[in-house]
């Protein structure tokens, strides 16, 4: 076990965080704050672990949280004009698929780069949803469908289980199965993957699937948990995602990260908010410190990395 | 000829000409000289940080602090104007103090991105988020307007040499100087060297740590630069005013052709980039294309743009094969 | 082994400095001092949280700070604060906190009211009352609503304005707004349009509304090209804070005070050099100051259980309006900013 | 005799937990071309750096340079003291021109804001472009010259900088025989101007013919200086090595039914007009002038091309082959030219690398990835292969050149392949494992395999192949079985198309 390892540094900030917001945080370390900290993690959660995928190609999908609005602006729109729970969240999920396939098609197929596809496509889908809406929310949905972001099964809110269990499905997917090996591999090296006889041209396209399901997934918990639907909501999740991403120990460069590291930077970053929140710190130094976190981490894996290789060297 | 026609802004310029075209077509406002100096005027800002950023991406690398950095030193150009007033040394101290602070900043950016290996992206968005969230703590989003700025600064925004702006001329001459900066001096062909092979630059002599601090500090200094422009142009410092502006200044630079992953990156072709950003948004007014539906247009022609390009170097690089075996 | 305790050495390290940068901030943030925070009522204080769209721009500034007289004069513990965007996913990510943080009353502006509503209803389950201020939230979920102005007013009023300004009730006019998914501009626009459609009917509203981005470079240059594209046009309606600035100042650059008229929402400070010359005729708003303190004011009476009346003198603030559901009340009636009094106003 | 252009003495180099020089030394005439030679690992390329400014050696070791002592801190100081370095890949900048290229370096170190001279760089590439003959147009951007021609410019370079000597590592290790030649003849003309050059290369024949003098090393020890009389390939091998490598033995295999039958295959731009028979059994060299739609063929053959015209028949059956995994689906498998950038990926372990292609059929009953049988599939590579260091979890970029080669063959003999395509195999592969790759590709035609190996090694090809196809401009020039072939008529074949010459002059280009 290497204990210096990236996703291990971020355990030990995340156990100190958590410590010193306990001891320091007066109503940190309480059932209420503990479960409603449980029911604000998932969305940015979720939403890291589809940029993470799409990290791990090389890419980036600038997209995703438009996408997101999309997804959920489709949902609540047939949810408020009566069609069924199942319905409505299909048809949101199938959108956002349509979404990620456009991505995909530009970027596996055509061999744009992702980053220029995404930001045109982030605008694309802005677009939509505006034209959808007229920049109006949408709200007012049946009882049924708010228990999926605000309901708790036991003590434990629904929103984190489902965290919980697409964290340790795409692990599986990762690290067992073909395609998640094919997109370490075509992360590291395109060519020599493509050279294989894998279709790198499917792996990508279902990396940027995938990041649409995490964008409708996403956008489900959002819409539920705010009973409603806009342009911008969770607009501000685009660059967290990233940040959390790179800060769980992902490669931007591709080809390494791991989804436990993810979870654990979207911990830390929780904890920060939570708990400065509680303090009555002004969001705007919660921003800068979060910005020193991500710099911060990065210099201790980069000196660590460095002493390691001059020790084995 | 052929020379020409194998540039890599080609592809832009052709989808620029065709949306101009279009535009003169269906609004007779469009081509006039009043309507074209209002759109350089209108996207000088975005233009100087576009040359700034092509030069970030030629070497490889990206600064999505672009933004909080030009925010905080307009809030900085604020701050000296009103301790100032109008003295004569405000304009003088605006002009110094501007590019200054920004290569600084640039500077600490630049730092990271060489001393410490963090990929570009990360660093900048790790600095982006502090400068953001210092400038606002500090500012509390406070507003000015042209009554706190001096006097001898409103004239200077006003002034038309020649009958142009001279915002518009500052423009110009940035891209003027980068452009000859780049073609013609040491340090900018190190730039595109270094963007071409890092490890041949390095055995080349070439110190690839300084050539990064450069490009980061000389993009800081062009949000320095910008940040008199946008203060001159809007007459006023807004904290929050650039909010989301890097991914504009970015896609400008991308639509012009420079490879994000590195080597590739001009001044002419980031200038038309910047040009069919800013030709799209003028346009779209002027053709009267519904609100909701704009969104949706600028998004369709960037696909575009970015896909004709792609097939257009696909195709060229198949014909050059082809050439070499005829050959 | 010996690594190991190195790195630990080294992750302590980061985590003190970020308690001493985390202290540091409590500490000059004295509007919440860390002990109150702590206790919530320990010191038998009241603690009100009031709750902007977004906190660092001008008009949630100036709110600020009439909240914070009003928690002064009345001796209860106010925290203000809000997400850095006008983002409703962390704004109800702060009002959760808040919850956790037992507070005693929270008065919210919406960034979008039915985003809203189940974490105010989570907030009544643990005994928070719940109000609004600024912009309405659900009304089945909130015990008091503070209105700065009454909407369908108020976007009348607007109208009332350009036409008086441009001196006829004929003509084409334009709307240029702050953010196109804004709800309450969206409110105002939309009486606006009532107004023009059921009084003003030779007024003639050129496309749909243009969206600004809440930036004034972006408000300058669309109204720029909605001129150009327009030359007949004869006034601009210009809907939040930031918007009515960029237009005037496309008006002001062209040249065409008096040809185009503006009207829009705006701080009397911020417009008061396009008041002077012209290039925005009037500004109105009502004082953002005034409504932060009625805000504060009618939250601690909503904590001690007292029910606004209809015409009741509040200090510093003066009579204010209820309707008849008892619980939205209306602050008063929009200021109009014009030349001659855009100096006397401190916001 | 002359005194010593470039001498170094007591040269040693520590890296920590490593000591890759130990004493070592080197001593070059003016005008002599002087082979660095040893096997990978022996401290050829640690001692270029050294001369190039890369690495700084132990203190102690010393160094003269045209008659005084010099010291190289950095890679300009070389380059200004008349060192001039080409390197394996050329070290070129895709994205400048000629000119630039060649003028590259020469204002490093002024003042960053100093006016670059562009129009004095280009008249002195000019120049030198137009002195030594290279046809290469200053203006035209380096990426699109093939590579014979970079190799070329970077020369020219060197010349730029006045070298007084020219340190070449593999410099033909992209290069086809034609190709080859041109060089040679630079290099003659090189040293007629007394310039010195260093040269490093595993290619035998190349080395006795174009080398005055030997400098041997080993394990980062120095074996001794020879001048070429003194040698001969035998003696040369055994002191790089150290003990004696035999040559390969060839087993002799009956080649079986046709397995892949290519019939008029055509792309517009890369080949035309081929035709072939490969049967089970056999090894098939191809051969012909980089560029010449050898390895475009290839790429055909293995899904990456789509051909415009013709036929690919396998077992008799006329396939369309449009996607690798369609290939490997086929039975093909394909030893790419470039194994860093197309073999192999060097982040990942042996392990990966070798389940790669048969992911899909290492399932378990849940449909994941059966992590017990993967090792078992690798170890069984390792250990029949022979694979070095045998640690499966070894990350593949760790390795030694021939090793890595040797998972890429593992790889895709994990696939169960008809069919092995071989391009370069032993490009920059030392001798001891060159031969070893050789003696495999030989074991696995014994065994049933059909194989296809493209080279320009001459020496190479005509070690494996049972059969040699030469390919000129896109089209086969012509065939030649083992016990015709000769090296002087493939290249008559590779260069205009006959194996006969009307004399020896016409062929050096």
């Amino acid at each position: 076990m290497n204990f210096l390892s990236k996703e291990w540094i971020l355990g030990y900030v995340f156990a100190g965080l958590f410590l010193l917001m306990t001891l320091f945080v007066p109503g940190f370390f309480e059932a209420y704050n503990l479960i409603n900290m449980l029911f604000q993690l998932p969305e940015l959660g979720i939403l890291s672990l589809g940029m993470m995928v799409v990290l791990l190609t090389a890419g980036i999908d600038l997209s995703i949280t438009f996408l997101a609005a999309l997804a959920g602006v489709i949902v609540a729109t047939l949810l408020t004009n009566g069609y069924s729970v199942p319905v409505s969240i299909l048809a949101g999920v199938a959108t956002a698929l349509a979404g990620g396939l456009l991505n995909g098609f530009f970027i596996a197929v055509v061999g744009v780069s992702p980053i220029l596809v995404t930001l045109g496509t982030m605008t694309l889908f802005e677009g939509i949803v505006l034209l959808l809406t007229k920049g109006n929310s949408i709200s007012g949905f049946p009882e049924s469908y708010s228990l999926i972001g605000n309901g708790l099964l036991g003590a434990v809110p629904i929103p984190i289980l489902i965290f919980a269990a697409i964290a340790v499905i795409l692990s599986i997917l990762l690290n067992k199965t073909a395609w998640g090996r094919s997109v370490y591999m075509f992360g590291n090296n395109p060519t020599a993957t493509l050279f294989s006889g894998i279709n790198t041209t499917r792996v990508v396209l279902w990396v940027y699937l995938f990041a649409a399901l995490m964008a409708a997934v996403a956008a489900i918990i959002m819409t539920s948990r705010y009973n409603s639907a806009k342009v911008d909501i969770g607009s501000s999740y685009l660059l967290q995602s990233i940040a959390v991403a790179v800060l769980g120990g992902t490669s931007i460069s591709g080809g390494y990260g791991k989804v436990i590291g993810v979870v654990l930077a979207v911990g830390i970053f929780q904890i920060i908010s939570n708990g400065l929140n509680l303090l009555g710190v002004s969001s705007m130094v919660i921003d800068m410190l979060m910005g020193t976190i991500l710099i911060g981490v990065l210099l201790i894996n980069y000196v660590s990395a460095k002493r390691k290789q001059s020790q084995t060297a | 000829m052929s020379k020409i026609l194998k540039s890599s802004e080609l592809g832009i310029g052709v989808i620029l000409l065709l949306l101009s075209t279009a535009l003169a077509v269906t609004s007779p406002v469009f081509l006039t000289g009043d309507n074209i100096l209002d759109i350089l005027k209108g996207n000088a800002v975005l233009g100087i940080l576009a040359i700034g950023m092509t030069l970030v991406i030629i070497t490889g690398g990206i600064d999505v602090s672009v933004a909080a950095v030009t925010a905080a030193i307009t809030v900085i150009i604020g701050k000296l104007a009103v301790s100032l007033h109008d003295s004569g040394w405000s304009l003088v101290a605006i002009f110094l103090a501007a590019p200054l602070v920004g290569a600084l900043l640039g500077l600490i950016n630049g730092l990271l991105v060489a001393k410490t290996k963090i990929p570009p992206i990360v660093a900048t968005l790790g600095t982006k988020s502090i400068l953001a969230g210092a400038t606002l703590y500090v500012t509390n989003g406070a507003y000015m307007n042209s009554s706190d700025l001096p006097e001898a600064f409103l004239r200077f925004a006003q002034w038309k040499p020649l009958g142009v702006s001279v915002l518009i001329l500052i423009f110009f001459a940035v891209a003027l100087f980068t452009w000859f900066l780049l073609n013609h001096t040491v340090i900018g062909r190190s730039v595109v060297a270094m963007g071409g092979n890092p490890v041949s630059a390095m055995r080349a002599g070439i110190h690839l740590q300084s050539v990064q601090l450069f490009v980061y500090a000389y993009m800081g200094c062009l949000a320095g630069i910008a940040a008199i422009v946008q203060t001159a142009y809007t007459k006023g410092v807004d904290p929050n005013g650039f909010n989301g502006f890097e991914l504009t200044v970015i896609a400008a630079v991308v639509l012009g052709g420079a490879n994000i992953m590195g080597g590739y990156g001009s001044i002419p072709g980031t200038i038309l980039g910047v040009l069919l950003l800013g030709v799209m948004q003028n346009g779209l007014i002027l053709a009267h294309v519904d609100t909701f539906w704009q969104d949706i247009v600028t998004g369709a022609i960037i696909l575009i743009a970015v896909t004709y390009d792609v097939i257009k170097r696909k195709r060229e690089e198949a014909n050059r094969a082809k050439i070499e075996i005829e050959a | 082994m010996k690594k190991m305790n190195k790195m630990l050495s080294v992750s302590v390290s980061v985590l003190l400095a970020l308690g001493l940068m985390t202290g540091c901030a409590v500490q000059k943030n004295t509007a919440a001092p860390a002990d109150g925070a702590a206790g919530g009522k320990s010191d038998g204080k009241l603690t009100i949280a009031v709750v902007p769209k977004l906190v660092g721009i001008p008009y949630f500034n100036a709110s600020e700070k009439g909240a914070k007289q009003a928690a002064d004069k009345l001796g209860v513990e106010l925290i203000y604060t809000g997400p850095t965007q006008p983002d409703a996913a962390q704004q109800v990510k702060v009002i959760e906190d808040l919850i956790s943080k037992k507070v005693d009353v929270i008065a919210v502006a919406p960034n979008d009211a039915a985003a809203l509503t189940p974490v105010l209803k989570k907030a009544k389950d643990q005994g928070i009352k719940v109000m609004d201020w600024d912009t309405p939230a659900d009304p089945s979920v909130v015990e008091l609503s503070v209105h700065q102005i009454d909407d369908e007013v108020y976007g009348r009023h607007m109208v009332d304005l350009l036409v008086q300004a441009m001196g006829t009730d004929s003509g084409k006019v334009a709307i240029v707004t702050g953010g196109l998914s804004a709800q309450n501009l969206n409110t105002w626009i939309d009486w606006s349009k009532k107004q023009i459609a059921e009084k003003y009917p030779n007024l003639q509203i050129i496309g749909d509304k243009i969206g600004t981005d809440e930036k004034q470079q972006v408000a300058y240059q669309k109204t720029l090209d909605l001129l150009k594209a327009n030359p007949d046009l004869n006034g601009i309606l210009a809907y939040s804070t930031v918007a009515p600035l960029g237009a005037a100042q496309a008006i002001q650059e062209k040249g065409l005070q008096d040809k185009v008229s503006l009207v829009g929402v705006a701080l009397p400070k911020d417009s008061k050099p396009f008041l002077e010359d012209g290039s925005l005729d009037t500004a109105t708003l009502w004082d953002p100051v005034k409504l932060g303190y009625l805000t504060v004011t009618l939250a601690k009476d909503l904590a001690e259980g007292k029910k606004p009346t209809d015409g009741q003198e509040v200090e510093n603030v003066g009579k204010i309006e209820v309707k008849a559901d008892g619980k939205t009340v209306i602050m008063g009636p929009p200021s109009d900013f014009t030349k001659e009094n855009a100096g006397n106003y401190d916001f | 005799m002359q005194p010593y252009l470039l001498e170094m003495k007591h040269i040693s180099k520590t890296f920590p937990g490593v000591k890759a020089l130990d004493d070592v030394q080197l001593a070059v005439r003016a005008g002599e071309v002087h082979a660095l030679i040893g096997e990978n690992g022996a401290g050829k390329s640690t001692l270029i750096k050294i001369l190039a400014g890369v690495y700084h050696p132990d203190p102690g070791s010393r160094f003269f340079f045209d008659g005084k002592e010099v010291e190289i801190k950095k890679p300009l100081d070389a380059t200004l003291q008349g060192i001039s370095i080409i390197y394996q890949d050329l070290s070129l900048f895709p994205n400048l021109s000629v000119a630039e290229n060649i003028c590259m370096g020469r204002d490093a170190g002024k003042g960053p804001f100093r006016l670059v001279k562009r129009k004095e760089k280009r008249e002195l590439a000019a120049r030198i472009l137009n002195e030594w003959g290279f046809g290469i147009d200053p203006d035209a951007r380096l990426d699109t010259l093939s590579i014979a021609k970079q190799q070329l410019v970077a020369i020219a370079r060197a010349i730029a900088f006045e070298a007084k000597l020219i340190i070449m590592d593999e410099p033909t290790s992209s290069l086809s025989s034609g190709e080859v030649e041109l060089l040679y003849k630079v290099i003659d003309d090189l040293k007629r101007k007394g310039i010195a050059i260093l040269f490093v290369s595993h290619k035998m024949e190349e080395l006795f013919k174009v080398s005055d003098r030997f400098t041997v090393l080993r394990d980062g020890k120095y074996v001794g200086t020879y001048d070429r009389d003194e040698l001969n390939e035998e003696r040369l091998i055994a002191l790089m090595v150290g003990r004696k490598v035999e040559a390969v033995s060839r087993q002799e295999t009956q080649p079986g039914e046709p397995v892949l039958e290519v019939v008029s295959l055509s792309k517009r731009g890369h080949f035309k007009d081929v035709s072939f028979t490969l049967r089970k059994g056999e090894v098939v060299g191809i051969t012909g002038l980089v560029g010449s739609g050898r390895t475009e063929l290839a790429h055909a053959l293995f899904g990456l091309q789509k051909p415009d015209a013709g036929e690919i028949r396998l077992n008799g059956k006329a396939v369309s082959i449009s996607s690798t995994q369609e290939a490997v689906k086929y039975g093909i498998a394909y030893v790419p030219e470039s194994r860093q950038r197309e073999g192999l990926i060097l982040q990942q372990s042996i392990v990966r690398n070798v389940s790669l292609p048969i992911l899909k059929q290492l399932k378990n009953r849940l449909g994941w990835i059966d992590g017990k049988q993967e090792a078992k599939l690798a170890e069984g590579y390792i250990r029949s292969l022979d694979i070095r260091p045998a640690i499966p979890e070894m990350a593949t970029g760790n390795m030694s050149g021939g090793n890595q080669q040797k998972v890429v063959i593992a790889k895709w003999l994990s696939t169960n392949p008809r069919i092995l395509i071989v391009d370069e195999p032993t490009n920059g592969i030392d001798i001891g494992a060159k031969t070893e790759i050789h003696r495999l590709i030989r074991s696995l035609a014994a065994d049933g395999l059909a194989v296809i190996v493209i080279s320009s090694d001459l020496p190479e090809v005509l070690a494996v192949s049972d059969r040699v196809l030469v390919m000129r401009k896109g089209t086969i020039s012509g065939e030649l079985s083992i016990k015709e072939a000769t090296q002087e008529k493939i290249m008559n074949l590779a260069l205009i198309g006959s194996p006969k010459a009307k004399g020896n002059e016409a062929v050096g280009l």
